[in-house]
């Protein structure tokens, strides 16, 4: 499959959260401010590039030429949640008060759960090291692109008179759901069209 | 920042019902077929319980009653996550032998057990609990309530967005239940991932009406 | 609702905040004549595939009606009066082709109601055009169903029953298929009408043969609305006439449906033409547009207030973000004509696009003081 | 010099509902048998009362004294008797001290042969001094002392002085029937402020539809020799707004308030002119007097404290039960209660409305069409503001500008879902707290 092909179908065709359903959490209040949203952005896409990239570095130099296989799930959530520690400690370095106002954090169980998902992923479909690589940056993308239109739409929701039982998560589970529906009008068959004609 | 704020930035630790819903959104992603429900929370089920096991056998050994340092925490924290992950490969490998077909269908999403956000929760709790047998009564019961909700998920979804019921396959039975002429043209976009987040999102509402309810 | 100061006075006076006038028009009204301008559309609809088209409008009408009135219980507020669930359920009739089995559009539309716009408490809070999003859902749902076709005029010819744009897909994977999409169309053995006939050779003969242009087979038919499709579709005349009704009584903005068409035309000329293996600046740009409903989605959908955004540049950018997507969807995507779906698309980015425009209002603000 | 300039943006144009004829006459309101002058007719704190019942006051005698900057003097308009001083509801949460005056003697001016007094050797303090002791203020709403709005700083001067004429609602001419007759007035007014600002520039303010009076301003100016622009401004609503003519006037964008700028409505630039060359308070103003339940609508130069009931005597009585009498016009005017409230300094009109046009319309859910955001002038999101103001989230609203909202009703007169926007934005501008004066 092409780089187009590559990036279009872990952004758009396969994303995380409309269509494997990892990373769903409550909207967490700090996504208010853009610069940090952006920020948060920027930074998951990297986390999922680079765990993309160490999990193929894990799996075909270590544990396929020692035949430990086995130890796959316990070695990528245990690197995963390493990188997300680093990059993490590093953020906190560049931006200490970004990091601290805005409750930004890598770190999270939904997030290092969608990390994860790429990962297992990225190493089950037999890609290249580059090709993880921008999997992962893709995947990451794809996730922070739903993530912002997820958060406008909650914002736009917040202010309106909602029955009560609908208020907040319920509200943004249906509206992901709604927005899968329409993600679907990308799909493999689509993609073969555009690439190949 | 100690590891052991991880969970409390991720999601509430005091809101169980939120901690119940984002655990159940991955594990939604295999609600297509009732037995992969059933399979996916079976797995929730042990990983949790023995990992909160080991880890309170662990616990009693390190910390006697005192505060927890951010160190014994961190490693409290690591411990959990090696704990349940070795527990999940280990889950993996005897779904490998007892059912393959559940096992390709659970994918990704029997190794994403590990991480799961219910899973790991209830570790923790459980590792900081003064009384570890009423903690694991406590974490039964979770895990009673999420297989529940998964395989009510998996059930509304299987029927009215494929018309079946899929079930064990015993001698004289497929498995398979056909659901009268539903299974003709089923709403097959209930069966999609979408339709597992619509399910979420009204199992959602439905827990906050029954909380409210009953204050 | 709003707590306001009305209170009649000791004296029989009014007491009421100001400003004391207002606009003559209100929302119920505007939604319900929003429904009374798709009626010509409808009739059309109606004459044109029978008595199967007729009970298709009426079950998703009555369908929606229940929904809403199912609701209203629900929530202890009658909201039938605003117009919008009778005009989600004309919407989702006018969607769908005629021979659709009754189930497809009663579950469209108690899907549109129930889940796209109740759930979020009802109109204008929903963030997807709930017609569309019931449309979307049986596409998804029921793909062949959707595709069930009426007959349009002489039934034994089978191509009359399938629309020119579906009949098209196939004819150009076939080889040697060159040329605009109506000639593409002819040389394939599609049906028009005898009427079509007639009038096209007369008018080239006649009329354009002084010019040394001519028509091909098939365009008094296409522009007419005389060809199989969905029910609410096929006649553009009709459709524009209580399009341009809407907008002069500014029901509808233009900025929308303007930039969408025009949009979508543009990419269709000049990108449109390599599916009929030819180059740039080639493509039948009329043809995509009156076929497919790409009119009724951008006037009567895309146009929708509560679904596009506020200001008018979010609503340019949102125009043109559709003609993109449909343009896309349309030539390449598998969810039929790629209104619908496009449509929907761009309701997800809505909120998103407020949001960003809004942002850079204030900051123009803050230019004035600096 | 005559040239248009177009609002920035924004703006409604309102059916244009004045059933008089803009070119009559003024006429002269019957003198009240009962003035009710209130303390409080301008922006700042209530003058301080210097009368008291059984005392005997002449016409433009001073009943009360200014306290503090943003105060001003306020005159008896009739001669007579103090019956009493009570306490008058104005208009909602808003009260002050009234002075009730019975009339009684002699009219000192009314009537009585007027002398002009020179202003030019006067200096700037006397000047300052005789606008401020004549209680000028304001008259086109913001009713802010006008001395205050003169006095530039020392060795300053301003950059633009504006005297506007355009009429601050649609269906209001009371200052178009003050331009055209008293034009001449206007002008010497202008010359006065000239002389203590020093503007750059000196520009008159007409809507587009009094483009007929431009000849006689331009014969007025070319004898004063003042150099004067006379700009023509559109006839939209609200081109009448202080702001918006100055940013008109610079091609600049909204800000806040002007520093530097001038403006000054006509009716003001009249009490001015009042001031100082006829040394007489500001007992009197035009103001227009319309509706359809008015027999005969008609602007009318009206004594302040005379109530609003006896206004309608003047138009040939009210043809209709009323449903609605307003206190200014239709965008901004406020509903009153009771017809015994008096006319004060910032009465630009009175408006009737009947009763079909008095019911308030069924209001609808918001459906986001967005022609709120479209006719704001301030560029703000009314329906998100009117929202955000539900919730409650008063801060956020103010971080996206509800501060620079002025009330001025185009959202809630263009909104298809008859939601009562300005009522709900004002109520979140005021459970911040009170704005400090000044």
């Amino acid at each position: 499959m092409s780089w187009v092909g590559l990036i279009l179908v872990f952004s758009l065709v396969d994303n995380v959260i409309l269509s494997r359903l990892l990373g769903i959490s409550p909207r967490a209040a700090g996504e208010k401010n853009a610069r940090a949203a952006l920020w948060l952005g920027v930074s998951t896409a990297v986390l999922m590039g680079v765990s993309a990239l160490a999990g193929w570095a894990i799996d075909t130099m270590v544990l396929e030429p020692l035949r430990l296989g086995f130890l796959r799930t316990p070695a990528f959530v245990l690197s995963v949640a390493g990188l997300a520690y680093l990059l993490e400690a590093m953020a906190v370095r560049i931006s200490p008060l970004l990091v601290r106002t805005s409750g930004f954090s890598l770190s999270g169980v939904a997030l290092n759960c969608a990390t994860l998902g790429i990962v297992l992923l990225t190493t089950r479909g037999s890609y290249t090291a580059a090709e993880s690589l921008i999997a992962g940056l893709a995947a990451g993308s794809g996730f922070m692109l739903v993530r912002a239109l997820m958060t406008a739409i909650s914002e736009r929701l917040e202010i309106e008179r909602i029955p009560r039982a609908f208020r907040g998560f319920p509200l943004e589970l249906i509206s992901a759901g709604l927005m899968a529906y329409a993600f679907m009008a990308f799909d493999r068959a689509f993609l073969a069209r555009m690439l190949g004609g | 920042m100690t590891p052991s704020d991880v969970l409390s930035r991720g999601i509430a630790r005091d809101n169980p019902t939120a901690v119940l819903l984002v655990g159940l959104c991955p594990a939604a992603a295999v609600s297509v077929r009732v037995i992969d429900s059933l399979w996916m929370s079976a797995g929730i089920f042990a990983v949790m319980l023995l990992s909160s096991f080991c880890m309170t056998l662990l616990a009693r050994g390190r910390t006697n009653g005192g505060e927890m340092t951010p160190r014994a925490a961190a490693g409290g924290w690591l411990a959990a996550l090696v704990i349940s992950s070795f527990l999940t490969a280990s889950f993996e490998l005897v779904l490998l032998r007892a059912a393959p077909e559940a096992s390709a269908a659970l994918g990704i999403y029997a190794p994403l057990i590990a991480v799961n956000c219910l899973v790991l929760t209830v570790i923790d709790e459980t590792s900081r609990a003064p009384s570890p047998g009423r903690a694991l009564l406590d974490a039964a019961g979770k895990g009673a309530v999420f297989a529940a909700c998964l395989l009510l998920i998996g059930v509304l979804r299987e029927t009215l967005g494929a018309g079946t019921m899929t079930l064990f396959p015993l001698p004289g039975f497929s498995g398979t239940i056909e659901i009268g002429s539903l299974s003709q043209d089923p709403a097959r976009a209930i069966s999609f991932a979408g339709g597992g987040l619509l399910c979420l999102g009204y199992l959602a509402a439905l827990a906050r009406m029954v909380k409210e309810r009953r204050p | 609702m709003a707590e306001t100061s009305v209170s009649p006075a000791p004296g029989g006076l009014t007491l009421s905040p100001a400003p004391h006038l207002g606009a003559p028009m209100s929302t119920a009204r505007m939604t319900w004549l929003v429904s009374l301008s798709l009626v010509p559309a409808a009739v059309w609809g109606g004459v044109l595939f029978g008595l199967p088209a007729v009970r298709v409008i009426v079950t998703s009408i009555c369908v929606a009606v229940a929904a809403e009135l199912a609701s209203s219980a629900l929530f202890r507020r009658f909201t039938l009066a605003d117009g919008s669930a009778f005009l989600t359920g004309l919407l989702v009739g006018l969607l769908m082709p005629a021979g659709v089995p009754l189930y497809v559009p009663a579950a469209a539309a108690a899907f549109g109601i129930l889940v796209v716009k109740q759930s979020f408490g009802g109109l204008g809070r929903n963030w997807m055009n709930p017609a569309l999003g019931g449309v979307v859902f049986a596409l998804l749902s029921w793909s062949s169903a959707m595709t069930r076709w009426a007959a349009v005029g002489d039934a034994s010819v089978s191509t009359a029953v399938v629309p020119p744009l579906e009949a098209l897909r196939p004819a150009l994977s076939a080889p040697g298929a060159v040329g605009r999409p109506l000639e593409i169309l002819s040389t394939h053995g599609y049906f028009f009408s005898t009427m079509d006939g007639r009038i096209v050779s007369w008018l080239n003969s006649h009329i354009l043969s002084l010019f040394h242009a001519s028509l091909p087979g098939g365009s008094y038919d296409i522009l007419v609305g005389y060809v199989p499709g969905r029910i609410g579709e096929v006649s553009a005349p009709l459709l524009l006439l209580g399009a341009a009704f809407l907008l002069s009584r500014r029901i509808v903005r233009w900025q929308v449906p303007v930039s969408y068409v025009a949009t979508f035309a543009l990419l269709a000329w000049v990108f449109g033409g390599f599916a009929g293996g030819q180059g740039w600046f080639s493509g039948g740009p009329l043809f995509h547009v009156l076929s497919g409903s790409l009119i009724l989605g951008a006037f009567f959908m895309a146009g929708d207030p509560v679904t596009s955004p506020l200001a008018s540049t979010g609503k340019w950018i949102y125009g043109i973000g559709l003609g993109l997507l449909t343009f896309l969807l349309r030539f390449y995507g598998s969810l039929g004509d790629g209104v619908a779906v496009s449509i929907v698309l761009g309701n997800c980015a809505v909120p998103l696009i407020d949001k960003l425009v809004q942002q850079h209002a204030p900051a123009r603000a803050r230019e004035g003081i600096g | 010099m005559t040239h248009s300039n177009s609002l920035p943006r924004g703006g409604v144009i309102p059916p244009d509902s004045s059933l008089i004829s803009r070119e009559a006459p003024i006429a002269n309101a019957a003198v009240p048998s009962v003035a009710v002058i209130p303390m409080l007719q301008h922006a700042g704190r209530a003058a301080v009362c210097v009368v008291k019942p059984g005392d005997l006051v002449r016409e433009g005698m001073l009943i009360g004294r200014a306290d503090g900057a943003h105060s001003a003097n306020v005159h008896s308009s009739i001669p007579g008797r103090v019956v009493e001083v009570r306490r008058l509801a104005l208009q909602e949460g808003i009260s002050s001290d009234a002075v009730v005056i019975e009339l009684g003697g002699e009219f000192d001016r009314s009537g009585r042969p007027r002398t002009l007094k020179g202003w030019e050797k006067l200096s700037r303090i006397d000047l300052l001094g005789k606008i401020q002791s004549a209680g000028v203020v304001g008259l086109g709403g913001e009713l802010v002392p006008t001395h205050l709005k003169l006095a530039v700083m020392p060795g300053k001067s301003a950059s633009l002085l504006v005297a506007n004429g355009i009429d601050c609602e649609p269906s209001l001419s009371a200052d178009y029937a003050l331009m055209r007759e008293k034009p001449g007035e206007i002008v010497e007014a202008l010359r006065i402020c000239q002389v203590l600002v020093g503007a750059a520039r000196v520009v008159l303010a007409l809507g587009e539809d009094a483009e007929g009076l431009v000849p006689e301003f331009e014969r007025a100016l070319a004898r004063t020799g003042l150099q004067c622009e006379i700009a023509l401004m559109p006839s939209r609503y609200p081109q009448g707004n202080e702001q918006l003519v100055v940013s008109s006037l610079d091609g600049t964008r909204l800000s806040g308030p002007h520093a530097g700028s001038v403006v000054l409505n006509v009716a003001t630039l009249f009490a001015v002119y009042e001031a100082v060359v006829m040394d007489a308070p500001l007992i009197e103003r035009v103001l227009t007097v319309t509706g359809a339940p008015v027999a005969a609508p008609r602007n009318l130069k009206v004594r302040l404290g005379t109530p609003v009931r006896d206004l309608f005597d003047d138009c040939g009585g009210l043809s209709a039960r009323p449903g609605k009498i307003v206190v200014g016009g239709p965008m901004r005017g406020v509903a009153i209660a009771s017809l015994d409230i008096p006319v004060t300094k910032g009465t630009a009109g009175v408006t009737a409305f009947a009763g079909a046009e008095a019911r308030t319309p069924k209001e609808w859910p918001c459906i986001h069409c967005g022609v709120c955001v479209e006719v704001c002038p301030w560029d703000l999101v009314p329906t998100r503001l009117h929202k955000l103001i539900q919730q409650g989230e008063i801060e956020q609203a103010m971080g996206e500008g509800l501060g620079r909202c002025t009330e001025c009703g185009c959202c809630a007169f263009a909104c298809p879902s008859h939601i009562p926007l300005v009522d709900i934005l004002r109520t979140g501008k005021r459970s911040r707290g009170r704005t400090v004066d000044g």
